[in-house]
């Protein structure tokens, strides 16, 4: 482990939640916590309930049961922008960022959220814009970037709350192997350097694997197993359940761990 | 080649998504299409039967140029497109349903009938309940009624876009099973799949979609086999 | 680059293209502002065309030929700036056109020295504040209207169904654009202490007069008095007439009934009156001008004018006769005229005659005129004049309704 | 208040709201199915509603002729608007382009029909069907047409080929074109039909009530409130919401009659904010 | 078209216009006057579609009933005025709150509802305003209006200036907040209202205070329209029309965009332009003309006139 995970409160913790849509649960009694600087994954099938828990604890939707506690605060009936406040934020998939605003404004939006002074918002995008490597693209409107750039944009709106815990949705998706490093390595830098806790949803097993303190596997609502990326790739429910009998855990060693 | 794809070029919303594909799709094969999440294999499928434009490159069909024409027309060529998240109708029932899928035949009663036989041999459940409304079904289901509606307008080249999506593995067996028996019946099938291993394991030809463009082609069997394959694409 | 240009180009083209037209001395110009589209066009349409038969009918005024120069409001917040357009080809003096809020219309043309003859209007506003000196007002105020529809109602419940004012049960229904008509009546009905049995004032886009009607029928009312200007006159009455609601006495409020449809609705129309100011149905013989009036314009538009045609008509031609009268062109004059001139009554085509006093009220505006729907020859209905005596061209029948 | 007079007002507003559903349910159907959102809806009614007096009155055609030509013009005009001028519009564009037309087809009506207000004048005869409630015959005839016209147009869109392609496209248009269908096309037909509905209320309205210039807008109005409460794309949501409203609207013409509109607008308000919730997961226009 | 050379030919059509509009009234003639008050209904309705525009085009409140406001402002001043006897100032003053009100609650209810539905309720918000103002006879005097006497009115070459003023302050007011942070937050929440909550932006309170602002200015050109008209009746200020034409202008224009408003005033000269002609011989033909135009604009400038005049060069880089 990078960081000690040790005593510490954890950044996240989810008690029992559930939520059901017409009839249908969509999550049941589901509960797991997040220490503290780590970094976590949350996999499943599809349809597994895995964006239904991810809304919840962004507060879209509201949970019939439990509650969520972001740093020792009960958030559970907390409004989304407050929770923005407490340093909950995340990114959506590719095409949930704002298309026709540039890329400062956007950031500029979500720094807004610790600061009433334009200068200050100003400059808060641009230092993490600069971070991640978009100076150059500030100017430039969201939809006229590449889909790299556009997700690193999206990437550095999240940042501009400032947030203690990052969820990110499919961030992956769709980006090349060099692609897939680069962020790898922002992410890395995030959690390092800043402290952020990280949530990382993912399809791409291979960078939760290589990246994760601790995975989350979901299926049907329910959690099915928590655990390191070693004993999840080894768990037979796990196996059954999503990545088919025949899985070799071997081949998701290729990317090494940052730090 | 029932269908050959030469340096295809495609955007979405003004982002290059395609970039000089090319591949080809013989008769009576089942060739598949494999790569992550976002490598652009639904817009490949997109762009052919012409619901997203091409921005250069050339798709043939039987010989006949057929990008950027509308996607009704190209339907009317003998490609059928069973889309990805299956896109049923899910306020009609399964038999209109299949209805809507024969529209291309609709004035050949004989045919729809034979064709609609077809299915319900091919899926008996869906015979069963042919007047429930379509949403009403489990997603193995309603994947056979996609299947079923892909297949009523008796097309020459069925393509199938992520056939496993949110599927229980031992449903997805089952229904890749039904697509060997459609193939052993002559059917030409275009598969585009997520789930490598089972794909690759049914199909005749290969190929591996990386951020546009074709990274790879082959047999199934060398695919499969192939470690640096397996070791950079096929990690699920 | 070449868009901003582009775009200039055409402003300036715009632009040119609206310059007013200069005045052209040959003629006398009077200018009309009236609605000729939106919701009021039809009436608009008739005033407009009346005016145009009096500019024809006249001919000159002081050696010099009379052109109308007729423009559409279409609502009341384009007036002023047609006004405008108007005043900047140099037209100085007006007719007033039809128009519901003409405040602000006649106040533009007097503040910036036109001079304004209004036929039409019936808003007391302007002269009750006073001080508009260049605008005349022809018309009596809707207040004595309202009484003179009161005092009607009264008479003929008396006269006709032989009841005590303090008995007769009236009915005052009708819609927001003439409630200050139904409300000032029935403020008069009070301050009787005969309060209105009903008293309603139901939205501009009613349907159905079904609860109306059936509610009217309960209560067994003696006189309806319908404060109605549009379509929904010709609607009530044929819902009326449907469910056989049947008042000995309707008295209606102006104009919604005598519109020509009535015509072709048989017994829905039979029996109903109305009280106008004017209605080209009156006694020929009474106003001068007003055969003459009538030919002309059903030759030339297959139809009778209605009767604020015949209002402006009247209005148009006393308004030459006065500029003739002044002598001159001048404002002044023509004003100075206007204000100690007297035609007597029997001589406009309207009847009445002009007698403005110091806030310049037309003093000499009535009398107001009874028409009643009766049975023609063909035993379809016929809308004749019935009061005042000296205008009428039939009898009365009254009670009506309830010998059917 | 005596029971007849309840029952005589139930009915009337029964039969009146009847036609509020039936001239609304054209709306809903562009609005809620064909995601349209037409303004220029009430003009196209007037427009029906002044050819149809000329034609019966002026020009002296048979009713049958009408009722035969007028919707295949309508028909005709539909497909024309939607396929030259709507297709690929944003709301944005939809708004300010029928608000054009209507304005076009507005100016029209004055220039050659004349802004006059036009009615047929008909008397309707009445039916006594219970002792002290009668009813007027061409209401009942329109509220059992309206009803029939419904009935026969939902079993369209359910039964027959055509109805199934236009259900299919209106739930999943790029699916259809995969079928081979021409989804354009057939929104294109689908709003022809839907003006065929407006030509045939249109025909149906002239009989019962006066025309003016300005009418359309109160329709327009109605027809889009009533297509809210319904719920939008719910056709016999909004004939229920007519006779609702119908009779809603008797009762307070019986007991106070000024403020009809104000509360049944504030009334359209309220339930739309209540029904907020399930509104979210509409069709999104 | 170069972008460096964009903005100092936008600054200096700006200048000349606003040039021109000083000079006018300085040569008083029929003609002139008649360009001015021209003039003044452009302004009145840019003034209305840039206070349109600062809700409905920067955060996406597509209202259909802004003209309620417009008639609260009219109606409280000339009630107040008329009926009460109070002082010019304190009748703004009670519009403004009443405005207020009104967006507040309107405000509320875009929380819940978007799109065609909240569109739907502002429209039936106005149209109970309308109903009240011609049912509510002993206050309003109904239909007939409430006449102002010459003492509350302004005249015209005043409205010209107090609308060439407010028309200054609006393009100030939007320039400045286009650019602020409250301008930024508008824009986020029109285009995605789910990724700003997420992000921090508290979008109901947003909302809430740029309807606020935009109700507050339709207000007062409301009580400077009473002022100038002098009479106030239900159909001159709640009308459909009036709401309508602010967002016709604003989207011939542009939305969102600081002068929007101002390129789509061509649409208005143009109707006026086409009444004047043929208006008084063919009723109809203004409305057709007037119509088609509209649908031709619309046809190939879907997104507004702004849009033509950006300079090109994004397109090509990316």
């Amino acid at each position: 482990m990078s960081i000690n995970m040790a005593k510490s409160q954890p950044m996240l913790e989810v008690v029992g939640l559930g939520k059901t849509f017409g009839g249908l649960a969509a999550n049941a009694d589901v509960s797991f916590s997040v220490a503290r600087g780590s970094i976590s994954g949350l996999i499943g099938p599809n349809g597994a309930g895995k964006s239904t828990l991810f809304k919840t604890i962004l507060g879209v939707h509201r949970p019939d049961t439990g509650r969520i506690m972001l740093d020792g605060q009960d958030i559970t009936q907390a409004s989304q922008q407050s929770r923005c406040r407490s340093g909950l934020c995340c990114t959506f998939q590719i095409s949930e960022s704002f298309t026709e605003m540039d890329v400062r404004e956007s950031a500029m939006v979500a720094a807004y959220c610790r600061t009433s002074r334009r200068s200050e918002a100003r400059s808060i995008a641009d230092a993490i814009l600069t971070d991640l490597g978009l100076a150059a693209r500030a100017g430039r409107r969201n939809s006229e970037l590449n889909a790299f750039e556009r997700k690193k944009a999206e990437l550095a709106t999240a940042l501009a709350t400032r947030p203690k815990l990052l969820l990110l949705d499919e961030l992956f998706a769709g980006c090349s192997l060099g692609e897939i490093s680069e962020l790898i390595d922002i992410l890395g830098r995030l959690n390092q350097r800043d402290g952020i806790t990280l949530i990382i949803v993912e399809h791409v097993l291979h960078v939760i694997m290589s990246m994760s303190d601790q995975v989350i596997v979901l299926e049907s609502g329910r959690i099915i197993e928590t655990g390191t990326p070693e004993q999840v790739s080894t768990s037979p429910a796990v196996l059954k359940a999503y990545l088919g009998e025949d899985y070799n855990v071997d081949e998701h060693q290729q990317f090494r761990r940052p730090g | 080649m029932l269908m050959s794809i030469n340096n295809l070029d495609a955007r979405v919303e003004r982002l290059p998504v395609l970039k000089g594909v090319s591949l080809e799709v013989e008769e009576g094969r089942i060739t598949v299409i494999v790569g992550a999440n976002g490598s652009g294999k639904s817009t490949l499928l997109r762009t052919i039967v012409g619901l997203n434009p091409a921005s250069g490159g050339s798709i043939r069909f039987k010989g006949e140029e057929i990008q950027n024409r509308p996607a009704y027309e190209i339907a009317a060529l003998g490609i059928s497109l069973v889309p990805e998240g299956r896109r049923l109708f899910s306020e009609m029932t399964v038999s209109e349903n299949l209805e809507m899928g024969a529209y291309l035949c609709r004035h050949d009663k004989a045919k729809v009938r034979a064709n609609l036989d077809r299915v319900y041999e091919l899926f008996p459940v869906l015979k069963e309940h042919r007047d429930r409304k379509a949403k009403t079904f489990s997603g193995g289901q309603q994947q056979m009624i996609t299947l079923g509606r892909g297949l009523m307008s008796s097309p020459k080249l069925l393509m199938i876009d992520e056939l496993s999506l949110g599927l229980a593995p031992k449903v997805i067996s089952e229904i890749l099973e039904k697509i060997v028996v459609l193939n052993k019946q002559g059917m030409s099938i275009y598969l585009v799949e997520q789930n490598v291993k089972q794909a690759l394991r049914i199909a005749d030809y290969g190929y591996v979609l990386d951020n546009g463009r074709v990274a790879m082609k082959g047999t199934a069997h060398a695919l499969l086999n192939d470690e640096n394959v397996q070791k950079t694409y096929l990690g699920l | 680059m070449k868009n901003w240009i582009r775009s200039v180009a055409l402003a300036t083209a715009v632009a040119s293209l609206a310059a007013p037209a200069l005045a052209d001395d040959d003629t006398f110009k009077v200018g009309m502002v009236t609605y000729l589209t939106g919701d009021w066009g039809y009436p608009g349409t008739s005033t407009k065309r009346s005016f145009e038969i009096a500019a024809e009918m006249k001919g000159t005024v002081l050696g010099k030929k009379i052109e109308p120069v007729i423009v559409d409001a279409q609502n009341p917040n384009n007036q002023v700036a047609e006004a405008q357009r108007l005043m900047a080809q140099g037209i100085k003096f007006y007719i007033q056109g039809y128009n519901l809020v003409p405040v602000p219309l006649a106040r533009y043309v007097v503040d910036n020295g036109g001079l304004m003859a209004d036929g039409t209007s019936w808003f007391p506003d302007l002269t009750e504040e006073g001080g508009y000196q260049n605008y005349f007002m022809f018309m009596p105020s809707w207040k004595d209207f309202s009484k003179t529809l009161v005092d009607y109602s009264l008479k003929f419940g008396k006269d006709n169904l032989g009841k005590d004012p303090k008995d007769l049960k009236i009915a005052l229904i009708g819609n927001p654009i003439m409630s200050y008509v139904g409300d000032e009546a029935a403020r008069i009905l009070e301050e009787k202490g005969i309060p209105a049995a009903i008293h309603e004032t139901y939205g501009n886009d009613i349907a159905d007069f079904t609860p109306l009607i059936t509610k009217m029928k309960e209560a067994n009312i003696d006189i309806v008095i319908p404060y109605q200007l549009g379509s929904d006159a010709e609607l009530y009455r044929r819902q009326a007439a449907g469910l056989q609601e049947t008042p000995p006495i309707l008295l209606a409020a102006g104009v919604g009934y005598d519109q020509p449809e009535f015509a072709n609705m048989g017994d829905a129309a039979l029996g109903s009156m109305s009280l106008s100011y004017t209605v080209p149905e009156m006694k020929e013989a009474s106003a001068p001008g007003l055969k003459e009036f009538k030919e002309r314009y059903k030759a030339k538009y297959g139809e009778l004018p209605v009767t604020h045609g015949l209002q402006t008509f009247a209005t148009a031609m006393a308004f030459f006769e006065m500029v003739e009268k002044a002598g001159s062109f001048d404002i002044d004059k023509v004003r100075q005229t206007m204000e100690t001139i007297e035609i007597p009554r029997g001589q406009l085509p309207n009847y009445w005659g002009v007698k403005f006093d110091e806030k310049h009220n037309n003093t000499l505006a009535n009398p107001l005129i009874i028409g009643q729907w009766i049975p023609g020859p063909d035993g379809k209905p016929v809308y004749k004049v019935v009061y005042p005596a000296e205008l009428a061209v039939a009898d009365p029948i009254i009670p009506y309704f309830k010998k059917h | 208040m005596t029971p007849q007079i309840i029952i005589t007002l139930l009915l009337n507003g029964l039969f009146t709201g009847a036609i509020y559903g039936l001239f609304a349910s054209g709306l809903t159907f562009q609005l809620g199915s064909l995601s349209i959102a037409n303004f220029g809806y009430g003009s196209w009614l007037i427009l029906a509603m002044y050819t149809t007096f000329f034609a019966l009155k002026i020009w002296n055609v048979p009713l049958a002729f009408v009722v035969l030509v007028l919707p295949v013009i309508y028909f005709a005009a539909g497909y024309v608007i939607r396929n030259r001028l709507l297709v690929g519009g944003s709301l944005n564009v939809q708004i300010l382009s029928t608000i054009g037309i209507a304005m076009i087809v507005d100016g029209l009506i004055i220039l050659f029909y004349s802004p006059a207000p036009r009615t047929l004048g008909i008397i309707e005869p009445l039916i006594e069907i219970a002792p002290g409630i009668r009813i007027g015959a061409i209401r009942l005839t329109v509220f059992i047409l309206a009803a029939v016209l419904l009935v026969l147009f939902q079993l369209f869109l359910q039964r027959s080929h055509l109805g199934k392609v236009i259900r299919a496209v209106v739930l999943e248009k790029e699916t259809a074109m995969l079928m081979g269908i021409n989804s354009e096309r057939i929104i294109g037909i689908a709003f022809g039909i839907s003006f065929v509905l407006i030509a045939i209320s249109g025909i149906m309205l002239i009989h019962l009530f006066p025309v003016t210039t300005s009418a359309g807008s109160s329709y327009q109005l109605m027809s889009f409130l009533i297509a809210t409460i319904a719920g939008l794309g719910n056709m016999r949501g909004a004939f229920y919401a007519g006779l609702a409203i119908g009779v809603l609207n008797a009762f307070l013409l019986y007991f106070a009659a000024s403020f009809v509109t104000v509360v049944i607008f504030s009334l359209f308000v309220v339930v739309l904010i209540l029904r907020s919730g399930r509104t979210a997961g509409m069709r999104h226009i | 078209m170069h972008r460096n050379l964009a903005r100092p030919v936008g600054i200096a059509i700006i200048v000349g216009l606003i040039g021109v509009l000083l000079t006018l009234p300085l040569f008083p003639s029929p003609s002139t006057t008649y360009f001015m008050g021209l003039i003044l209904q452009v302004m009145l309705f840019v003034y209305l579609a840039q206070a349109w525009n600062l809700a409905g085009g920067l955060a996406g409140l597509f209202s259909l009933g802004h003209s309620a406001y417009f008639g609260i402002g009219a109606y409280a001043y000339a009630v107040g005025v008329a009926k009460y006897g109070l002082p010019p100032l304190a009748c703004f003053a009670i519009g403004l709150f009443l405005s207020a009100v009104l967006a507040v609650i309107t405000g509320l209810i875009s929380t819940r509802l978007s799109g065609m539905f909240f569109a739907m309720v502002t429209l039936g918000l106005n149209e109970i305003l309308l109903n009240l103002a011609s049912q509510l006879t002993w206050l309003t005097k109904g239909d007939a209006g409430t006449y102002l006497r010459k003492q509350f009115t302004i005249s015209f070459t005043t409205a010209y200036w107090v609308f060439f003023g407010l028309c200054i302050a609006a393009f100030v007011l939007m320039a400045l907040i286009r650019h602020s942070k409250l301008g930024t937050l508008c824009v986020a929440i029109k285009e995605n209202e789910a990724f700003s909550r997420a992000i921090g932006v508290n979008t109901g309170l947003w909302k809430i205070v740029i309807l606020l602002i935009s109700a507050a200015m339709v207000s007062i050109g409301g009580g400077f329209f009473a002022m100038y008209q002098g009479i106030v009746a239900p159909t001159m200020v709640f009308s459909f029309s009036i709401s309508i034409k602010m967002l016709i202008v604003t989207m011939i224009g542009g939305m969102g965009t600081v002068f929007g408003p101002l390129a789509g005033a061509v649409l208005i000269v143009f109707d006026e332009l086409v009444r004047a002609w043929l208006g008084s011989s063919f009723g109809g033909v203004s409305l057709v003309a007037y119509g088609t135009i509209l649908v031709i604009c619309v046809l190939f400038l879907p997104k507004g006139i702004m849009e033509r005049l950006r300079p090109a060069s994004r397109e090509a880089s990316s």
